[in-house]
């Protein structure tokens, strides 16, 4: 009767919501927008990191910025009591994302690390994904795009450069994570320690708004920035358990 | 011209078989012109696309699916009349379905065709598209068949398969009519066609009954296309996408434009295949009931949509709704209401149904009117998503218009290609419908009369 | 001569039928009506026939549903991708594959049991006059002896068949 | 693979991580022998194909200075980011500072050098060889120093600190020349001036704001880019959320928001120019509410004495109550800091201005003290006197080429064809002589009018060194390394000169090979200076770890003794009224411009990481616009993306409108930065440069320009120019987006958070 139980047993495994019951690590970001001044050194640190082309000033006029953040902001209230709000917008890596399910050729999907991956070379480019993410996130390869020689020295060996007709985005420079885990490995160690990896955007920042680390390991920098009574996450009606984790803005009249 | 009742079984043959074989310098050059406005506005376009990327069309950040999608909605919805709508009226017994039903069910499939091929156009690397079936590969990776977009492939590849089918098998008996009357390379394509089919009762009673099973099938496989279509949109969290009304909404349009393009097309054949005497009056009367019907229930839906969408008081939403009722797009939207809405209220007139010129005007005006409506809800609801700051504009390019304009020549190329293979009215069903030499009048005559 | 046909040719369905129907009553099993039309009142003349059609329907749609389910979890469980956040094995998504694959097989299956159960494809020559497919409609009677042949041309020429010919085994006209 | 064993290779591929499938790969590479995996024949001892290499240097994309580390795959730079043991920068960049990739791979810069083959500004040039070039040049040099002409040399430089400047001085005074400029739009001279004549300092002091509670800011744009954006960003989120219980409180005051204004707490619009006279109502209503108590009350009641709530609310129209609110906040709120700089400082009155912010200070106790302004020691090394060149200055220089007294201009790495307005008529200078030589790597607008091209290396490929200013309360002292191999066929500055310097026979002032030669040998001075550390025996190893570490430091404040302003400079206390070039009836607007927060004063430019940052407040790329207020807007009758020709009375240009919420209805501003005609291609034909505008118009104490201080019409021109944005609607519609806390919840937050380790481990190599 094993055979029945063998199959009992994957049965409820595979019954289970979300898959895996525990990650490897849940890599998570918080944003602390009351230290964030939307100074955008993340957005080009993200660019250099991740081979993000140069689309020219006409893409641009068409909507096809291909920066994988972006710094939102919105205007409150009306001169002279005006405020500018910032926050950074990056793919929130959802637990229960809904540009995972939607992929006809599993193209995307969710890692051992809590990540959303996205396969490049997978990627048939329906686009239906861009349209699932609530946070518009996913930047679509209109066209191939080309580095003015000798630009294109400067492209990190870490990370592909994406063709035309792919979707790409925001990855939390799973290719640190991957050296990071590496790394761990040749000192014999078992896990990646906090601090040990921080991706492109989160080592810039000048003001320490972003913080990045395991979720899972509770004396991490985020598991403590997670306890904060200010810490929400954007659009949460949508039900999406995003990885990032805002910290909400003080103002002094709130 | 002769009257109805007095056509003859032989007039059926010598008729059906004269538009099969009998073809003039017309219909070469329409055959031409529709080959080459193909070629031209949808081929050379989709090459260069596929050259430069899909950034030669206009989609952009917000607004990644574009007229592709609507055109592809389009055509599938364009598809659900003909088998569907055979289908019922078979199960249901309709004298006046016998004419018209193989020209709509060869509607379908061309649609269906051209729906397909709007996929190819549409995806950023087509040449990867078999990545999205399950077979055997070194990948180790199959499709993901939790998405909706897989629900697509397999309903699109079922209802393509059933109704190539249920096309086929409704035309065997005629094939082996047509098998004795024809000479040379058409008479061995028809021999393999008609599968040696001879009109025994055996054979009859066994066409009956799958043709009745096959009819059974399709009616839900119909429902769940347009329904499986709507979920591409549904089963997203897209404000105004997100709606449990998508898929009878989807469903509806569906079928209603469909009819419409029905109509169109028993226009033309009336008018250029001399089918005069097939397709009447009565063909176009109950057609416009039907389309009345429709429009009805489409509007009914539509407000349906707008009272929730601003009953929801969710900024979203109403952001979604005034954006698709007074933003850039608004022109297009009171254009549908116009087509699709107000105007077939003139079928309520009897007269208007059975005036040929008319309907042939409202049929056409609908699907323009449908058209919108598709490409609306891709471009509008994509524009008007949560994050203000991610707020944009689609305006479609030259080349998704020219692909537009040729895959309408795709359609009517294979149309005019089907209308020399397969017997565009069904000789054995029209027979039926007929006094046989041997009787009086059909019921459906004396109905009719 | 060992066996032969006759086939009698109607100008409508009402002589053909009364024909048959004589036929059958005078002891001939083997017949044929073939015609234009589908013709109504044959099994009254003939006899019921059965058809194992819908059988294929049935377990065609019931092996479309059992591999429509089979083919989407069992996808997901060799290729593990968790998504969204939903188990591997979902229910909603692969009903609606397994409704897909029910109505597809249903379909080829139908399509199978017509062929087998109406004979088709044929592409040897059989017994066949192309005027059926116009506007007569013939009756053909498998004769085992001279006299029965005789017996059944003058049964056709008394239900007015127009014209009575005198058919090979196994071949044509 | 030639010259490559088998054993060899393994070992470079096991040491890459990629060692499966090596022996396939190496059958792979016998069979196709000219495929290489690395283009190297015999790779370089310092790095291992596949593991990168980092390498600590300075930032030279502004004044700043921060440390930066360099990441290195294969000989090529991959990626800047902040070097963590650099005080400055503490492991952060800003966006300027990681696209300094984008200056070294630039498409446009000058591979080599080049002589005038059309006329001047035609862009007609000749290849030339170093050899031929350095060889004419130094003859000419020679000739002229020999015939006591070698005043009539002038050198125009950037920013240039450290050993690079002091190797500037010392080749100008061989020369005998006294014209040594460097010349930088965005050099705080008026803050200098301010703080020697309060302060009696010559250096900027250290602004604390990390430890701060409250930072009163009168038009310094310190997140964006003033002075040490990177820095002051450290210091603004320590401030806001590192401590318990404590969040520093931020008020900005300038007619326009910027970066700054929009991350503080509050914003307040003051009439452009008169933030000094709301400084002195600040401190006059500290003073009566007797918030200071020191020995010279009587003169600071005497020199605040016109002051009065009603007249500063009257000229800045800022009100009273809101005058007196800030002043108890700032007064209670211990330790504060008031900030001034921006266009406060680059205003008619704009010394005077920021002697009144720094009185602020004083006059809450905030000198010396953490959280308050903090006096840096003199820097670690290079020359003292000051040589940056004011708008007076610089007319004086394009007055003296008029005349003919100058025979020959280096510019090296500065631009101020572009960066002076029109009206300074520099441009036409630089026509009057003889010959121009431009040491700059791109082809800018100075460049273009150049006759010889020595094209310099970035500083990616230079070795050098710097002192950050403001530093940051102790000496500290950074080297510079070369990260990569030089791209092109250029020459470091300082190898320049040396070189130049040998041809003119000067062996024995110039004992050095190279630059690298001269900073050891300079650095033996700082090494000595330092405590001597066991560690530390000689020399080399204290230049090997300082090379490594890329910073070198002393990182104890001296105690600040007691400082009070002399009795003097109390008494001349006082702000007057702004002038402006153009009478306010004919130009309304007061013209507000700004350095872009990407392109900085248009240097970012040519850099299309640059171009393509959208604008931190608009997100407009590529481009140049005019700020005016809805109000505005509506009365002129314009909507975002009509073209307006903005007017002053020393020229027109015109720029699209962009309706911006938060700039005060008077006041038109724009961005600094575009509007080149050259400078390569992702420069040229965007936007236009609002610099040409400025009346030449200067604060009278330091001669610097007053870019604030001119007035502006705005004429609808009918024309159309959509703004390329990456944003669509600014307004969150009650979606909570951006959540929003009362003070006081969950302050403190991120203890853990300042951790400032690298993702990977970083290993400095010496080249």
């Amino acid at each position: 009767m094993s055979l029945i139980d063998d199959f009992l047993a994957r049965w409820r495994e595979y019954r289970a919501p979300g898959y895996y019951e525990e990650f490897d690590y849940h890599w998570t970001m918080t944003v602390d927008l009351d230290r964030c001044t939307g100074c955008e050194a993340c957005v080009t640190a993200c660019q250099a990191e991740n081979n993000t082309p140069i689309v020219g000033e006409e893409a641009i006029a068409r909507g096809r910025h291909m920066q994988w953040m972006r710094i939102e902001r919105y205007w409150e209230g009306e001169y002279p009591d005006v405020k500018l709000r910032a926050i950074p917008m990056f793919c929130q890596h959802c637990d229960a994302a809904p540009c995972e399910t939607v992929c006809p050729v599993s193209a995307t999907y969710h890692n051992q690390d809590g990540l959303n991956a996205q396969i490049y070379n997978r990627c048939i480019g329906t686009r239906s994904c861009a349209v699932y993410c609530p946070y518009e996130v996913r930047y679509f390869n209109y066209n191939n795009h080309h580095w003015d020689a000798p630009l294109e020295q400067q492209l990190n060996p870490d990370v592909s450069v994406r063709e035309k007709g792919v979707m790409e985005k925001c990855t939390f420079c799973i290719q640190r994570i991957r050296q990071a885990k590496d790394a761990a490995k040749d000192d014999g160690r078992r896990r990646v320690q906090d601090g040990e990896v921080q991706p492109a955007c989160v080592q810039t920042c000048p003001t320490e708004a972003l913080v990045f680390g395991d979720r899972k390991d509770p004396e991490s920098g985020v598991s403590q920035m997670l306890g904060n009574e200010r810490a929400y996450t954007v659009l949460e009606e949508l039900n999406t358990d995003p990885s990032v984790v805002y910290l909400k803005k003080v103002e002094a009249d709130a | 011209m002769r009257r109805h009742e007095d056509i003859k079984f032989a007039d059926v043959n010598n008729d059906i078989v004269r538009s099969l074989v009998e073809t003039g310098p017309r219909y070469y050059v329409t055959l031409a012109i529709a080959v080459l406005i193909t070629i031209a506005c949808f081929f050379f376009p989709w090459f260069y696309q596929l050259y430069y990327g899909i950034g030669a069309a206009g989609m952009n950040h917000p607004t990644v699916w574009g007229t592709y999608l609507a055109s592809f909605i389009f055509w599938i919805g364009l598809s659900h009349s003909g088998t569907l709508l055979s289908c019922v009226l078979h199960i249901t017994n309709s004298e006046w379905r016998k004419a018209m039903y193989r020209s709509a069910e060869a509607m379908t499939l061309f649609s269906l065709m051209v729906a397909a091929m709007m996929v190819m156009v549409h995806v950023g690397r087509p040449w990867f598209i078999h990545w999205a079936l399950p077979y055997p590969n070194q990948m180790e990776l199959w499709p993901n068949f939790r998405s909706p977009l897989m629900f697509d492939v397999m309903a699109i590849t079922t209802y393509l398969t059933g109704s190539s089918i249920f096309i086929y098998m409704g035309s065997i008996p005629d094939f082996a009519a047509v098998r004795d009357r024809t000479t040379g390379w058409r008479h061995h394509m028809y021999v393999l066609l008609s599968l040696g089919w001879r009109g025994t009762d055996t054979e009859w009673h066994r066409l009956g009954w799958a043709y009745t099973f096959l009819a059974v099938l399709i009616i839900p496989l119909a429902v769940s296309v347009h329904s499986i279509v709507s979920w591409d949109f549904a089963m997203s969290i897209v404000p105004s996408l997100h709606q449990t009304i998508f898929a009878p909404y989807f469903v509806v349009g569906a079928i209603y434009s469909g009819t419409a393009g029905i109509v169109t097309v028993m226009f033309v054949l009336r008018k250029y295949m001399n089918f005069e005497h097939y397709i009447t009056k009565v063909h176009f009367d109950n057609l416009g009931k039907l389309l009345l019907a429709l429009s009805l229930i489409w509007t009914y839906i539509n407000v349906v949509e707008v009272f929730t969408g601003w009953y929801s008081n969710d900024s979203a939403e109403l952001e979604s709704l005034r954006y698709k009722l007074f933003g850039f797009y608004a022109p297009l939207y009171w254009e549908m209401i116009l087509f699709c809405a107000v105007a077939p209220l003139l079928l309520i007139s009897k007269r208007f149904r059975t005036s040929f010129v008319p309907m042939l005007i409202l049929s056409i005006a609908i699907n323009i009117g449908m058209y919108t409506e598709r490409f609306l809800i891709v471009g509008t609801s994509l524009s008007r998503q949560y994050l203000p700051d991610s707020w944009g504009v689609y305006v479609p390019s030259l080349v998704e218009i020219s692909i537009l304009v040729g895959s309408i020549a795709m359609f009517c190329t294979l149309f005019l290609i089907f209308v020399k293979i397969f017997p565009s009215v069904s000789i054995y069903e029209v027979k039926e419908t007929l006094p046989a030499p041997d009787e009086g009048k059909t019921q459906w005559q004396e109905a009719t009369h | 001569m060992a066996r032969s046909n006759a086939l009698g040719l109607f100008g409508g369905p009402k002589a053909a039928l009364a024909a048959a129907g004589k036929l059958r009553g005078e002891g001939f099993e083997s017949l044929d009506l073939i015609s234009p039309i589908p013709l109504h009142g044959v099994e009254e003349v003939l006899g019921k026939k059965k058809s194992a059609i819908k059988r294929f329907t049935f377990f065609g749609a019931i092996l479309g549903g059992l591999g429509g389910f089979t083919l989407a979890a069992g996808t997901a469980v060799l290729y593990l991708h968790p998504t969204g956040g939903r188990p591997i094995i979902t229910f909603p998504p692969f009903l609606i594959i397994t409704y897909e694959m029910t109505i597809l097989l249903g379909i080829l299956a139908t399509v199978l049991g017509f062929l087998i159960s109406a004979r088709l494809p044929v592409f040897r020559e059989r017994i066949y006059v192309p005027e059926s497919a116009v506007d007569k409609f013939a009756v053909n009677v498998a004769c085992d002896a001279e006299a029965d042949f005789k017996r059944a041309t003058e049964i056709l020429r008394e239900a007015g068949a127009e014209e009575v010919t005198e058919i090979a085994p196994g071949g044509g006209q | 693979m030639p010259n490559v064993d088998r054993r060899h290779f393994l070992k470079l591929v096991g040491a890459g991580g990629v060692g499966a499938g090596a022996g396939f790969m190496l059958s792979e590479s016998r069979k196709h022998p000219v495929e290489h995996l690395v283009p190297y024949p015999v790779p370089p001892e310092e790095f291992s194909p596949g593991i990168a290499t980092w390498y600590n240097s300075v930032c030279s994309m502004c004044s700043a200075g921060c440390g930066i580390s360099v990441r290195t795959r294969e000989g090529r730079a991959k990626k800047i980011e902040g070097n963590p043991a650099h005080p400055v920068s503490q492991g952060r960049l800003c966006a300027l500072g990681q696209s300094g990739l984008q200056a070294l791979y630039n498409p446009d810069r000058i591979a080599g050098p080049l002589v005038r083959a059309g006329r001047r500004g035609e862009l007609e040039f000749d290849p030339t060889t170093w050899e031929e070039s350095l060889a004419e040049l130094a003859n000419q040099l020679e000739l002229m120093r020999t015939a006591g002409r070698g005043g009539g040399v002038a050198l125009l430089s950037g920013g240039v600190r450290g050993h690079l400047a002091s190797l500037l001085e010392l080749f100008m005074g061989w020369l005998g020349s006294d014209r040594l400029l460097h010349y930088d739009f965005n050099h705080p001279a008026t803050l200098y001036a301010a703080n020697e004549r309060f302060f009696g300092e010559s250096e900027l002091p250290y602004y604390d704001i990390e430890n701060s509670r409250y930072v009163l800011s009168f038009g310094a744009d310190f997140i964006g880019h003033w002075l040490s954006p990177v820095h002051h960003g450290l210091g603004f989120g320590r401030s806001r959320q590192a401590r318990d219980g404590i969040r520093g409180r931020f008020v900005q005051i300038e007619p326009r928001m910027s970066l700054t204004g929009a991350a503080a707490d509050e914003w307040i619009a003051a009439s452009p120019g008169t933030e000094g006279i709301l400084a002195l109502g600040i401190a006059r209503r500290i003073v009566d509410q007797g918030g200071y108590q020191g020995e010279d009350l009587d003169a600071w009641q005497a020199a605040l004495d016109a002051y009065a709530p009603e007249s500063v609310a009257e000229q800045t129209g800022v009100a009273a109550d809101t005058v007196a609110r800030l002043a108890d906040s700032f007064a209670e709120t211990q330790p504060g800091l008031a900030i001034g700089g921006g266009a406060t400082g680059n205003h008619s009155n704009g010394v005077d201005a920021l002697v009144a912010v720094n009185a602020l200070n004083h006059l809450v106790g905030n000198i010396g003290v953490e959280g308050g302004v903090i006096f840096n020691p003199p820097p670690a090394f290079g020359p003292t006197a000051s040589r940056q060149a004011s708008l007076a200055r610089m007319l004086e220089l394009a007055e003296d080429a008029r005349a003919g007294r100058i025979e020959l201009l280096i510019v090296s790495n500065a631009n101020p064809v572009f960066n002076l307005p029109e009206a300074a008529g520099f441009a036409e200078a630089l026509a009057e002589i003889p010959q121009i030589v431009s040491l700059s790597s791109f082809l800018d607008e100075t460049t273009a009018q150049a006759d010889l091209i020595l094209p310099s290396n970035t500083y990616l490929e230079s070795w050098g060194d710097d002192t950050p200013a403001p530093g940051v309360g102790f000496r500290v002292g950074a080297v510079s390394q070369p990260v990569v191999e030089p791209l092109y066929d250029t020459r470091a500055t300082g190898d320049i000169v040396l070189e130049l310097a040998h041809r003119m026979g000067l062996d024995l002032a110039f004992p050095w090979p190279n630059m690298e030669e001269y900073l050891k040998y300079s650095w033996r001075e700082v090494w000595s200076s330092g405590t001597p550390d066991p560690a530390i025996p000689d020399f080399d190893t204290f230049w090997t770890s300082v090379v490594r570490a890329g910073v070198w430091g002393d990182d104890t404040r001296a105690p600040s003794g007691e400082f009070a302003p002399g009795a003097n400079v109390v008494e001349g206390i006082g702000v007057a009224a702004p002038e402006f070039a153009g009478a306010e009836g004919e130009y309304p607007f007061a013209l507000h411009p700004y350095l872009s927060n990407a392109l900085h004063d248009g240097r970012g430019a040519n850099l299309p990481w640059m171009q393509e940052l959208p604008d931190a407040l608009t997100g407009v790329v590529y481009g140049t616009w005019v700020e005016v207020n809805p109000v505005t807007a509506e009365q002129l009758g314009v909507q975002e993306g009509d073209v307006v020709a903005i007017e002053s009375p020393a020229g027109s240009i015109e720029a699209p409108v962009l309706v911006y919420p938060a700039i005060m209805p008077g006041v038109v501003a724009m961005p600094i930065g575009q509007g080149h005609e050259q400078y390569g291609r992702y420069a040229h034909e965007h936007g236009v440069n609002p610099i040409n505008v400025l009346a030449a118009q200067t604060e009278p104490d330091t001669g610097a320009l007053a870019w604030a201080a001119t007035r502006v019409r705005l004429v609808p021109t009918g024309g159309r120019e959509d703004l390329v944005k990456v944003s669509g609607e600014a307004r969150e519609l009650g979606r909570e987006i951006v959540q929003i806390a009362a003070v006081g919840a969950g302050a403190g937050a991120g203890g853990a958070a300042n951790a400032r380790l690298n993702s990977i481990p970083i290993t400095v190599v010496n080249t």
